[in-house]
């Protein structure tokens, strides 16, 4: 078989491309002939998962997308939301899980890079970026080579183009084995009437390309197609991973900037996924034009590419614009400015076809709205998966109450997955652009909005254990938990992002935990009013036959009117009052005590009311807005206990202690270290201490004083008995190398 | 404040990502008329009262930290103006601009750790007589964050004895008492070199950002003592 | 025995460094050069083993460690010790 | 014309990467291995010129920007196009 255009398609070709026969039959209805190799290269990627939704699309209707300061809902390349001062802030979050996987340096750096153009493609300064990673089992050395490697790739890739990553969050569970995930979020500013959109507009007017050169990079039907070819060369492999280049990105970002300030430009659009191919048909199918791509104006890497390999290729940092024609040379001057490639490559057309010419023939000819509306959605089947009736219970008395709880907290402070992620951070520059007011290592990252005195607030969060045990619930959790970090920083939502990674579609079980998980990002979203704004999703996350637990990654963005009054979640002066926001309950389910103490991932996930959830945010705000508390830190994995030790221990200066005397009927370990949720700490000063009991009474929140900041250690005593006294340095050290120590070592 | 006749350059390589930052606080905090250059701009830098090269990763830092961006058409004027004795203040890959170009002896290898470091660490003033430490008192110890790859500072040991020996050693990585030594070495300094002055004492090279902690809207606002140490220097050139 | 091991990007994969150098070996002036590529070289020297072992555990370690055989490979020589 | 050009670290400045790759792998278990330098490879491609052409420009360009001479000494070898 031969790769050029003059092959033959049939349907054996279209298999090899990912399509089924269905969609090769719809494919020769709609075109009325037969496409050539080229087209069906379009085809192959326009109609995948990942850029047409077609498993998916039909579920994400649930989510509420709208709100008073939405600006741009889910459509475009990102989410826009208006956060007054004439200001508003673009973001989305995205995978690159997979690419990871194979490379993990460069899938995650061009991960990183993917999300950036996303950003600045709609005008928006790239200010900020967070990183959601999965690993599996720490005890495979490939884990501490891809940990690293991923790692490495974001801070290399993130610092270059000088865009801080603030925060992120780093899981490890053995249902990620196969399949790690790298999700990246990415946030910029914009002015909220300078909103660009992916248009291809005004007929006649030029098609710029900008950016690197195309190579063959990533050509997934190329490769599959290809290997005959390229085998009988004896050449070497080719590889399929693509290769990021962020100096370049770097440049992209301030040339795209500097092209936006002029009213001559019509519409831009990033090269994602499927490059040159989904920037020209959905820059065309926005505007409800077509465009005339001359590919051999296209700025080239390698000699000799096909017009199919040109239209597949997935060379990074690549962008078209369309300007008003006339404004040519200006455009590309700017280009040349900042030493990037660029050519006029095409025109916009009245016809809404998009034509391909090389060498002066036409070599590709297909209708925008076949391509681009053609796939259908599909109607997976669905399932409640068996599972469920497995893992769904859990007998506190099978499990031994402990007498003392200081052993438990060692280990859960040591557990990977809570132990302090600087070893991460501290390789990303979070400073640059001077904006980061609350730099990780807090619930949330808080940076201010130059130009006025107003903040954002960031948190990225999922807990898959949650959601494995019950998807409908651990997704909305995932949205609470997120919201309730923002509150802690004092901070209230403005709009979500989204990226739901899960197993293989095809399975009925997998698209019923789709299912849940987007209902349950739904209720929560409508309950806490937080609108949806973007989003992606990532499936088949699937290596022989085991799926990863589902992961629908949420982030939250949340706003400050006065960024003076972000707080951080440590302890502050000896002698403050410890106060607990919440009720807790009695149950253990899902928890990281069970898994690091028994093994287990079973039980009722941990029990969230939604009313309570908003009470105990909108009190912590309140109390924040007042100036009268000095922290604020909510309980999530490890529950009270390990809250409570970082609160002592995540504070930049030295560890502090605190004694905490706790009454309750229900079981201590419970107590201490299940994860019920609403719950929020808070320390204050005495003085402090009348207004804010009122304040509770007012605002009928659960709320109980339970300590003193001060000492050595952390004491807590439960109906009595002293329970835990550890020093607070000794907690220290188990919590803070614990991560460190695992990514350098060598087997 | 300053009266508004002070005029700062802060040059932009492509690359450059520390460039707002120093703007920023050397218009907004310190109320300097402050004016961008552009790499490929070829022009007399004499009517400006100090240059910053600022961090960030000037082509990429592809090669070598700074290796390329020596070679920038704006660096001809930048050897012209330090010759004629204008003040320089190389940050980070400023810095390593810098030692590429020859206008700072030594070299910055890559990081003892192999990683990037991103962190506050504090340093010592171990020369408070020059024109970019002035305002601190010797000995003092400044909170300033380091955010780099390649910041091991190397020099032979010839060179090494004749930095300590006309006191151009300007910096050294300590921790918060003023203690140095091997455990307050975040990157593999050599003597915890963190920044360094030319013979001349008009070029300083650093690795750490005081930009980062000098706008008041910050609890930590140590690295104003170099901008306002720079500022009186220009206003006041006597000591 | 010293193992002088040359690991380079593949063909086709961007290098960006190559081209980052080759534009500034042109802006200098030297006109004269079509293309740059930029790898690393690493040095591996051994207590004394015989060429046939050093043979095989080079191989091995720079497909483990070495080199990332995703994008880059390798080619390496055997020499005595100066 | 290919120049194909070794940078490495001088002896006595301390060569941490060539450390960090001897460190691991030790630890994967190559107790033969005695010390690790890690340097750069350089290709340089040149249009057509002579040995003696090359040989000139490659010296020229590897002290101006291939090495930094205060760290780095470089050896080349040249080479006809394959
Ligand atoms: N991958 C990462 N990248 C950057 N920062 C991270 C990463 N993982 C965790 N952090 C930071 O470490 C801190 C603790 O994270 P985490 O335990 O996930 O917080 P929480 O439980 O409040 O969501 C946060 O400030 C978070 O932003
Ligand atoms: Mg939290």
């Amino acid at each position: 078989m031969k790769l050029s255009p003059d092959v033959t398609v049939n349907v054996q070709i279209a298999r090899e491309h990912g399509l089924t026969g269905e969609e090769y039959r719809r494919i020769l209805d709609l075109l009325g002939r037969i496409p050539n190799l080229t087209e069906l290269g379009i085809f192959s990627v326009m109609w995948s998962e990942h850029c047409s939704y077609k498993s998916s699309r039909p579920f994400l209707s649930a989510l509420p997308t709208e709100g008073p300061r939405v600006i741009q809902g889910p459509g475009e390349n990102a989410g826009v939301v208006d956060i007054g001062d004439g200001l508003a802030v673009v973001f989305k979050i995205e995978s690159h899980n997979h690419p990871s996987f194979v490379e993990p340096h460069q899938g995650a750096a061009t991960g990183v890079g993917g999300i950036l153009r996303d950003i600045f493609t709609m005008g928006a300064r790239p200010i900020a970026l967070l990183d959601s990673l999965r690993f599996g089992d720490p005890a495979d050395p490939r884990m501490r080579f891809l940990l690293n490697g991923v790692v490495e790739g974001i801070s290399n890739y993130g610092n270059c183009t000088g865009v801080p990553t603030v925060g992120g969050e780093i899981y490890f569970d053995d249902c990620y084995n196969g399949n790690i995930l790298v999700n990246v979020f990415c946030l910029g500013l914009i002015k909220a009437d300078k909103v660009f959109l992916g248009r291809a507009s005004g007929t006649g007017n030029p098609v710029i390309y900008f950016g690197s050169k195309t190579g063959r990079d990533g050509i997934h039907g190329a490769s599959l197609l290809a290997s005959a070819e390229f085998d009988e060369s004896s050449e070497e492999k080719r590889p399929t991973v693509q290769v990021g280049d962020p100096f370049t990105e770097k440049l992209l970002i301030e040339a795209s900037l500097d092209l936006m300030k002029h009213p001559w430009v019509v519409g831009i659009q990033d090269m994602g996924a499927a490059g040159l191919t989904s920037s020209s048909f959905e820059m065309a199918s926005r505007a409800g034009t077509g465009i005339d791509l001359d590919l051999d104006q296209v700025p080239r890497r390698e000699k000799g590419m096909t017009p199919y390999e040109i239209m597949l290729s997935e060379s990074q940092e690549r962008m078209l614009v369309v300007v008003e024609a006339g404004h040519e040379e200006e455009a590309l001057e700017i280009f040349r400015k900042w030493d990037l490639d660029a050519a006029v490559v095409g025109r916009v057309t009245e016809q809404p076809r998009v034509r391909l010419i090389e060498g002066g023939d036409v070599v590709a000819d297909l209708p925008v709205h076949v391509v681009v509306e053609g796939p259908l959605s599909l109607k997976r089947k669905i399932r409640r998966p068996n599972y469920l009736d497995e893992v769904d219970h859990l007998n506190l008395n099978d499990l031994p109450e402990p007498d003392r709880g200081d052993a438990a907290l060692k280990r859960l402070l040591s557990s990977l997955n809570i132990a302090s992620k600087e070893w991460v951070y501290d390789q990303y520059d979070h400073m640059v652009r001077l904006n980061t007011l609350v730099l990780p290592g807090s619930d949330a990252a808080v940076l201010r909005v130059p130009g006025t005195s107003k903040a954002v607030a960031i948190s990225v969060d999922c807990n898959s254990r949650y959601c494995y045990l019950d998807p409908f619930n651990g997704a909305r959790i995932a949205v609470a938990e997120s919201s309730r970090n923002l509150a802690c920083s004092g901070a209230f939502p403005i709009g979500l992002t989204n990226c739901l990674n899960f197993g293989n579609p095809e399975k009925p079980e997998i698209m019923w935990q789709f299912e849940q998980g987007v209902q349950g990002i739904a209720e929560a979203c409508k309950f806490l009013e937080i609108p949806v704004v973007s989003g992606n999703v990532s499936l088949y996350n699937e290596t022989r036959g085991i799926g990863i637990f589902p992961t629908p990654t949420v982030a939250v963005v949340g706003l400050l009117e006065d960024s003076r009054k972000h707080m951080t979640q440590w302890f502050k002066r000896t002698g403050d009052f410890v106060g607990l926001i919440g009720l807790t309950i009695e149950e253990l389910g899902g928890s990281e005590y069970l898994k690091v103490m028994f093994e287990q991932v079973c039980g009722g996930v941990p029990t969230l009311e939604l009313r309570a959830e908003r009470q105990a945010q909108e009190f912590c705000r309140e109390l924040i807005g007042k100036g009268f508390i000095a922290s604020a830190h909510d309980c999530s994995e490890g529950g009270l206990a390990v809250a409570l030790a970082e609160c002592c221990i995540s504070g930049p200066g030295q560890p502090v202690g605190a004694a905490i005397e706790l009454e309750s009927t229900i079981r201590r370990d419970a107590f201490l270290f299940g994860e019920t949720q609403s719950r929020i700490l808070i320390s204050f000063s005495g003085e402090r201490r009348e207004e804010i009991l009122a304040a509770a009474e007012r605002s009928g929140v659960d709320f109980a004083v339970i300590g003193r900041v001060g000492g050595e250690d952390l004491s807590v005593t439960f109906n009595g008995a002293e329970f835990i006294r550890t020093r607070v340095e000794v907690l220290r050290n188990f919590w803070k190398g614990a991560l460190g120590e695992y990514a350098r070592q060598v087997t | 404040m300053v009266d508004s006749i002070m005029k700062s350059a802060v040059v932009v390589f492509p690359g450059s990502n520390c460039d707002h930052d120093c703007y920023h606080i050397l218009k907004h905090v310190f109320g300097v008329e402050t004016e961008f250059i552009w790499h490929k701009e070829e022009r007399d830098l004499s009517a400006f009262n100090f240059v910053v090269l600022p961090g960030g990763f000037s082509y990429g830092d592809y090669l070598r930290a700074g290796a390329i961006a020596r070679f920038s058409p704006i660096m001809k004027a930048v050897t012209r103006y330090a010759g004629d004795g204008g003040r320089v203040l190389g940050i980070c890959n400023g810095f390593q601009i810098l030692v590429e170009a020859g206008l700072l002896p030594g070299a910055l290898l890559h990081n003892d750790t192999q990683k990037f470091i991103c962190r506050h660490v504090y340093v010592k003033v171990e020369n408070a007589a020059t024109a970019f430490t002035r305002t601190c008192s010797p000995g003092a110890v400044l909170k300033i964050p380091i955010a780099h790859h390649q910041g091991g500072y190397y020099a032979d040991r010839e060179t090494l004895s004749r930095l300590e020996a006309n006191r151009q050693v300007v910096f050294t990585y300590c921790d918060e008492s003023g203690r140095g030594g091997e455990a307050a070495n975040p990157n593999g300094s050599m003597n915890n070199i963190a920044g360094i002055v030319n013979e001349a004492g008009n070029v300083l090279g650093m690795m750490p950002h005081p930009e980062r902690v000098a706008d008041p809207l910050w609890p930590d606002v140590d690295g104003q003592r170099v901008f306002q140490s720079l500022i009186e220097s220009c206003a006041s050139p006597a000591l | 025995m010293i193992a002088k091991i040359q690991v380079t990007l593949k063909k086709g994969v961007l290098d960006s460094q190559g081209k980052a150098v080759h534009h500034t070996l042109t802006d200098l002036g030297y006109n004269e050069v079509k293309d740059v590529r930029v790898g690393k070289y690493l040095e591996v020297h051994f207590k004394d083993i015989t060429d046939v072992e050093a043979e095989a555990l080079v191989k091995e370690m720079c497909e483990k460690l070495l080199a990332n055989t995703v994008i880059e490979s390798y080619r390496y020589t055997l020499a005595s010790e100066e």
